[in-house]
Parts: structure tokens; C-alpha cells; sequence
């Protein structure tokens, strides 16, 4: 039984940390907003140029005025501010922001991170995401394990590159990986989703990982 | 010095000429001048080289500039609701350059505060270094990044006093301000226009000084790409 | 995440080390953190590196903690108008780092925005550019100058709200928006405190993420170092 | 008759033009701006962060959060706008300020400036000095022609420089000199004070300049 989308979600929450700024991506990363523990401030920030992102304005509230990086509707808090494109990415660039969660087609066991040009599609840009993974303090990717079958967690990106060496942690629909991205610690399994099987892991994974003591036990 | 403009066709008459560099401010469409593009087409110059996060979508924005076929090259980080814009860029009429967005809008800022380069860590390792001069600092590596001007720049801005001092609202603001201050001329379409002095002058966005001409657009038409929301909880 | 600290003393407690770089608010004596560098001096902690516009005068500002010698080396761009500062300068008791005011100000934004380095035409020519590295950008000469980091920023600001946005007054902004950014971490002592909401997010100055930590300092004395005035004319 | 600081500054103020955006320096610059035409818009800047800088306040109504880059006391107008000293020198440096009127020791027939460390004396620091003279569209320096006798007018500055090639106008309480600092075009006599002649100006300068063909008739 593999997480669902909700349950990757879930688990990337779990990332979370009380007074954290956090740069959520479009797809899986906007779902951890749901997740957020009560009691637990986190600000959310658009790098189109906002801190203390609110929730989906209610239907006939909508805000041409006000939208996040995705291009949708969305609300301020009583924290928000806003600031320009600029200030947001010296924000993001500057080292300010604790923690981007974001989406992957293919991760390497160095952390390089490939999310932006999809193969035989017409390139539509990187927008924000190489600013992200170059300058947030800590890099968490939400991704489906494989994609057709084939792995995307690789010793090699195939696709052109948003980052190398940028990933700290990878969460998919079967496992959860650490990556040592600073020195040559590499890429560790260090935990399974309910259900699933270290052969599982193994079997859908090109990248080199190693085992957490731990987790061994756990899967044994 | 009086810079405000009768209309948006007024405002943009005299500046423009072909082959020329126009920054637009906006981010996809939201904070977008686009009654001043409206002008730039009816004013039918060609071969621009325009500077914007995003290219519009069809029929709005920008998109307004590739279907009269005035844009000779974009500069931008995202171009990906704009089905004309793949068309013209696939049929090869078309050039583009893709921006990481904060180096872009560190790029424009650059090129309003007189630096004419900087150095980032976006992008080091992928595409977007290739051919660019590499440097490291205390142990790691930087890309070095132009700073870019614009002949003219067009801005959208909620609030402007007759001085020019303007106000963005909200998430509209986004590449405004930096546009604004790299244009060599800048022009603002404002939805309210007040005399100096009413606009607080701690709570200006962008100074007077980077503004030579604004043009009052009250009522405009604004667009949303993704209209989500959520449902009421029946009380 | 409480930002609120009880008084000056508790706000600087913990975070201070022996060394370490600090940064200042202010120019001259208008904007200062005064009730931030007054716990400094109480706290103790010495060999310190200061950026600072400007020293403080005799007996207040940064010349507080030039009395208490707890200062090593100051980074700024104007120093006149502390005597005590002279003394200990020319006693070979303080090192000194002179900064043009702008290329001061960019070497702090810079820190704060993640860009180790720019390219600026300020200096070039002059002893300022001696010993660094001279670029050439379309026929003009640039010099490449390094962004700026502190330990810990102390900045003085109008309104705070609790989640740390803060709004400064008037000219009192000058170095405190830089300085908030470019601090791993910051301190703010504010002349109003305010529950977060209250202040406009369009207005906000300096985001709360910038600022670690706030304390309410009401009622404090601004001084003013050249009272200038022009004569009322009789009715 | 040499000109009086008044008369210096009167002088000055005709290179003001309607819209422009101008940074005064302290001393007789200061005074400029008791000159600018009635019914011409002329926005003063003060580099500590603030564009449309209006006269000194009335007695009593001193505000100590708005003060000039001299420390002075001064009052806000209705075009006034404030921004911090980054943002202040990002217009400077930018080349936005049309105008900068400014003091200095020395001035060299190419244009070279030095004002900011004066010999034998503690180094005050150059403040916005040198961003000025390296950002400012058009540099106009007004000073008194010479110091303790000695030419301020020189072939080389003695003092250490402020910028290279920056000057575009001097005027002195003797006589007004244009600099076409870009070229080998060198410095030019184009006015005379009244009652002083070519030849005390001659007599007090060392710099080389030529002497514009209208002042020779003039001063004939």
C-alpha cells in the first residue's frame, strides 16, 4: 500500500517546525497547508512577493489583487505582508526561508534535483524553482517514486538540471530518503510507507541509497 | 511638470521605436498595465524586446503583443499559459531567454540601482551558467548576472499621486517597483489618481523620481488565471 | 513563536559573543537603537566588529560602547562627529573600514539578499578601489565590492507589530531595512507595539521573517545633533 | 568684486531645470536651493532616504526623525517621499539624479574631484561623496577659487580622490569653468564674476583652460 497524495503530504508536515518560513510548490506541497499542526505558526510565502499566505478566498471573495506564485486565488492572514519580486527572492536567496517543499521528475542520491523542463514538451521556464533549491535553507521533495514505471530517483538526472547538490530530503508514495547533499554521505532510506517492502524500494530505485540502522529493524 | 496623460495612447505617443527593449510589469496577470500594452499595439511598433516574468495568456497581456507579431524576443522565467507563444516559438519567430525568476527580478533591480553585475548562486551546476563566468566565494561558486535597462518601462500601480509617487496593492506590486526604476522612461497606468500629498510618504512604493508619465485607468477589466476557492461552512 | 522580549536587557541576552560583528541602525543620531546598544554596553561582550553608518557622538549611539572600549573595529562612512572616536583611532585602539555611504548600504542589502558581490562604478579611481578586483562592463570601469553579513543586527523602528513586521518613520528608515536583512539574527526595539493585523501588509517596511526579536521601547528620547530652524513670519 | 557665497550659489542655481531631481550638498550648496526660480519644479534629495526635502521647520516644531544627509533638522512637502539609504543610493548610483551640486578642495582641469579628506586633519570618511560625483548625471561643484591663497583649480589633486573624470562645472567666487570630463576636451573659462578679470583668474590657477570665445569679447 503506497501513500496517497494526502499521505506524502502528511508526512512532509511533519517537516515542519515551529516558527519556520516555508516556500510550498505547486502539486503535493500545496496539500501540507492541511496538514500544518494546531498551535504550530508557520508562515507560508509566495515568491511572487508575500508572507502569511491564507487559505482559498470563499467562493465570490476572489482577489484579482491576490494570487500566489501557482496564479491562484488565495487570502491574507493577519501576519501577511507583502514586498516585491525582488525583495521575495532576496529573501529566498538571501538564506531567509527555513524550508521549500517541492515537486521532482528526477532526484540523484547527490541531490541534484531536476523539476523544470519535461521532455519533448514545449519548455515553459523555471520560474521560481532554481532561486528555491540554490537559497532555502533546507530542501524537502514530495514526488511520485516512479513515473511510467521507470525510476526518478537516479544515480544521473536525465533531464536538464534545476540544482545540483540541493536536496536534503525525498518523500514519494513508497519511502523516505535523506540525502547528505554537503559531503559524499549520499542518499539514505529512512523509512517505508505502510505496507511497502524494502525489496519494493529496491526494486523501483536506480539510485544508490543505503539503509538506516532503524529503519532495518523495522522492515525486517 | 505636469506627467499625468490624458489616455494610455497618449502616454505611450513619442516614446516607442522599433527594436526597442520594454520592460512590463505583472506576475502571469495579475499587476499587469494592460491598458498601456493596448496602447503599444495601436501604436503598431515591431521587433521589441520585452522583459516580463510571464508572456501573457492569449488574448490578454502580452498576448496581445505576440498576436499582432511586435516581439521580436522575450525575457522571462515562466512563459507556460500562452498557447500563441509556443506556436511563434516552435515556427522559430520568436527568440526567448529564460530567467531563473529571482535573477531576473535581481536583474531589473540591478539595472535601476546602477550595478551592472552580481553574482548568485542560482543556477550554478544547470543551464542557465553555461557561458557565464563562474566564481567562488569563501568556498562556493557564484554565477555572474547583468544587470538590464529598459528604453521604456510599463508599470500598473494601484495608487499615484501627480508627483508620481505610486502604490501597488497587494500581490499585484511583484516586478513593478524594480521595472519602474529601469526604465530609462517609465510609464504608470494607476486605477486612482490623487493630488501630491494625500499619498502617505512613508507608504510609498516607488518614489516619483522613476516615474515620467502616468495615465489614470479607473474601473479596469482584471483577470484571473486560477480562480480557487473554498467552500462556505453553512453557519 | 513569541518575538516579544520584556525590556532591552532580555532582548540582547544569550546572542551575544565575544567578536563578533554587529550591525547598527541609524543615520547619525536619527534612527538609532539606543536602548539595544545601551544593553550591549551592559552585557559586556567585547572585541566587537560594528557596521554603522556612523559612530554615535560623545555619550550616546555607538559612542557608548567606544567609551566602554568594547569595540575592535568599526565599518562606516562617516565618523566625524565623535571626538572620542578620533582618540581612540589615532591611539591605534580601533581599526577602521571606510565604506562609501551607497556602496555601504548595497554591501548590506547584498548580504542580506544572498549576493556574496557586486560590480559598482562608486570608488573606482580613488583609494577605495585599491587591492580589489576592476571589471570593464561596455567601456566603463567597475569595482567588484562584497556583500555584508553580521552576527546579530540591532535596528530601531517606528511601529512592530508580533509577528515582527515592522514600519519606520520618516528618515529614521535609512540603514534599519538592510540592516534587518542582512542579521542571522535581529533585534528590534520599536516605539509602538502592535497586535500583528493591525498594520497594513502593503505598508509593512521590513517583513517579519527578517526579525527575530522585538521590544517595546516607548518614550524614548531622540536626540538631534544640528537643530536647524527658519524663523516664523509675524501674521 | 568677487561673488559672495550667495551670488556663488545664485550662480548655481541657473544649471537647475524645470522636473529635475537634485542632490545639494552641504555648505554653499545648501544655500541653492534658496534660489530656484519661483514656478519651477525642482525635488531635492537627501541621500539618507528621502526625495522631496522641504526648508528648515519652524522653531519648536523640529522632528528628530527627519533630518538631511548634514544632520540638519528640515520638513517634509507634498511630493515628499521616503525609502532607505539603499534604495536612496540605488537612485543615486542608477543615474537618476539629474543634478548634483556639491563642495570640494580640488578640482583638476579633467575633471578629477577631492573633498573628502583634508590634510593634517582626522579622516572624517567620505560619507555619499564619491557614489555622488560616480552616479549623479551632471556634477557642478561650487567652492571658493582658492584656499590660504594657494589655486584649488590644479593639473593633479593633491588629496586623496573622490572620483576621476566626475566634475561637469565649477564655480568659483571668481570665475565659472565647464569640464568636458568624457573627452580630451579639457577645462573652459565661460564666465567671469563681476569686476574680476582674466588675468587674476590666470593668476590664481593652475589648471590649463581655454577661454570660451564669447567671455574673451566680454571681458575685452
Amino acid at each position: 500500500m503506497a501513500w496517497t497524495r494526502d499521505q506524502m503530504a502528511e508526512r512532509a508536515a511533519k517537516e515542519l517546525r515551529d516558527g519556520f518560513y516555508v516556500n510550498l510548490g505547486i502539486g503535493i506541497p500545496t496539500l501540507v497547508a492541511n496538514f500544518i499542526p494546531a498551535g504550530m505558526d508557520v508562515q507560508l510565502q509566495s515568491e511572487n512577493g508575500m508572507l502569511g499566505m491564507g487559505p482559498f478566498p470563499f467562493e465570490g471573495e476572489e482577489d484579482a489583487d491576490l494570487i500566489n506564485a501557482g496564479k491562484q486565488t488565495i487570502t491574507e492572514l493577519a501576519t501577511t505582508s507583502y514586498f516585491s519580486s525582488a525583495d521575495s527572492f532576496g529573501m529566498i536567496r538571501g538564506g531567509h526561508i527555513d524550508l521549500a517543499i517541492l515537486g521532482a521528475m528526477e532526484v540523484t542520491e547527490r541531490g541534484d534535483l531536476a523539476n523544470w523542463m519535461i521532455p519533448g514538451k514545449m519548455v515553459k521556464g523555471m520560474g521560481g524553482a532554481m532561486d528555491l533549491v540554490a537559497g532555502v535553507k533546507r530542501v524537502v521533495v514530495v514526488m511520485e517514486h516512479t513515473a511510467k514505471g521507470q525510476p526518478k530517483l537516479l544515480h544521473h538526472c536525465t533531464l536538464p538540471l534545476t540544482g545540483t547538490a540541493v536536496v536534503d530530503l525525498v518523500i514519494t508514495d513508497l519511502a523516505v530518503f535523506s540525502i547528505d547533499k554537503g559531503s559524499s554521505g549520499g542518499m539514505t532510506l529512512i523509512e517505508l510507507a505502510d505496507g511497502v517492502t524494502l525489496d519494493e524500494v529496491k526494486a523501483n530505485t536506480e539510485a544508490n541509497f543505503k539503509v538506516a540502522a532503524d529503519l532495518k529493524t523495522k522492515a525486517a | 511638470m505636469n506627467k499625468i496623460f490624458p489616455d494610455a495612447h497618449a502616454a505611450m505617443a513619442g516614446i516607442l521605436k522599433d527594436g526597442m527593449t520594454l520592460m512590463s510589469g505583472g506576475f502571469g496577470l495579475c499587476g499587469i498595465p494592460q491598458l498601456l500594452i493596448e496602447a503599444i499595439r495601436d501604436l503598431k511598433v515591431k521587433d521589441l524586446t520585452v522583459i516580463s516574468n510571464n508572456a501573457g495568456v492569449d488574448g490578454a497581456g502580452l498576448g496581445i503583443l505576440l498576436e499582432s507579431r511586435q516581439i521580436k524576443k522575450m525575457i522571462s522565467s515562466y512563459v507556460g499559459e500562452n498557447k500563441l507563444f509556443e506556436r511563434q516559438f516552435l515556427a522559430g519567430e520568436l527568440e526567448l531567454e529564460f530567467n531563473p525568476q529571482g535573477t531576473l527580478a535581481e536583474r531589473i533591480r540591478a539595472g535601476g540601482a546602477g550595478i551592472p553585475a552580481f553574482l548568485t548562486k542560482t543556477g550554478v551546476g544547470t543551464l542557465i551558467a553555461e557561458g557565464k563566468e563562474l566564481r567562488d566565494f569563501d568556498g562556493a561558486v557564484y554565477v555572474m548576472e547583468r544587470g538590464l535597462v529598459a528604453d521604456v518601462s510599463i508599470v500598473h500601480a494601484y495608487k499615484g499621486d501627480t508627483e508620481g509617487n505610486l502604490i501597488y496593492r497587494k500581490t499585484a506590486r511583484n516586478f513593478n517597483p524594480m521595472m519602474a526604476s529601469a526604465g530609462k522612461i517609465t510609464v504608470a497606468q494607476v486605477e486612482h489618481i490623487v493630488p501630491a500629498g494625500e499619498i502617505d510618504p512613508d507608504a510609498v512604493h516607488t518614489p516619483g523620481i522613476f516615474v515620467q508619465r502616468i495615465v489614470h485607468t479607473p474601473n479596469i477589466a482584471k483577470l484571473i488565471e486560477k480562480r480557487t476557492t473554498r467552500p462556505r461552512i453553512a453557519a
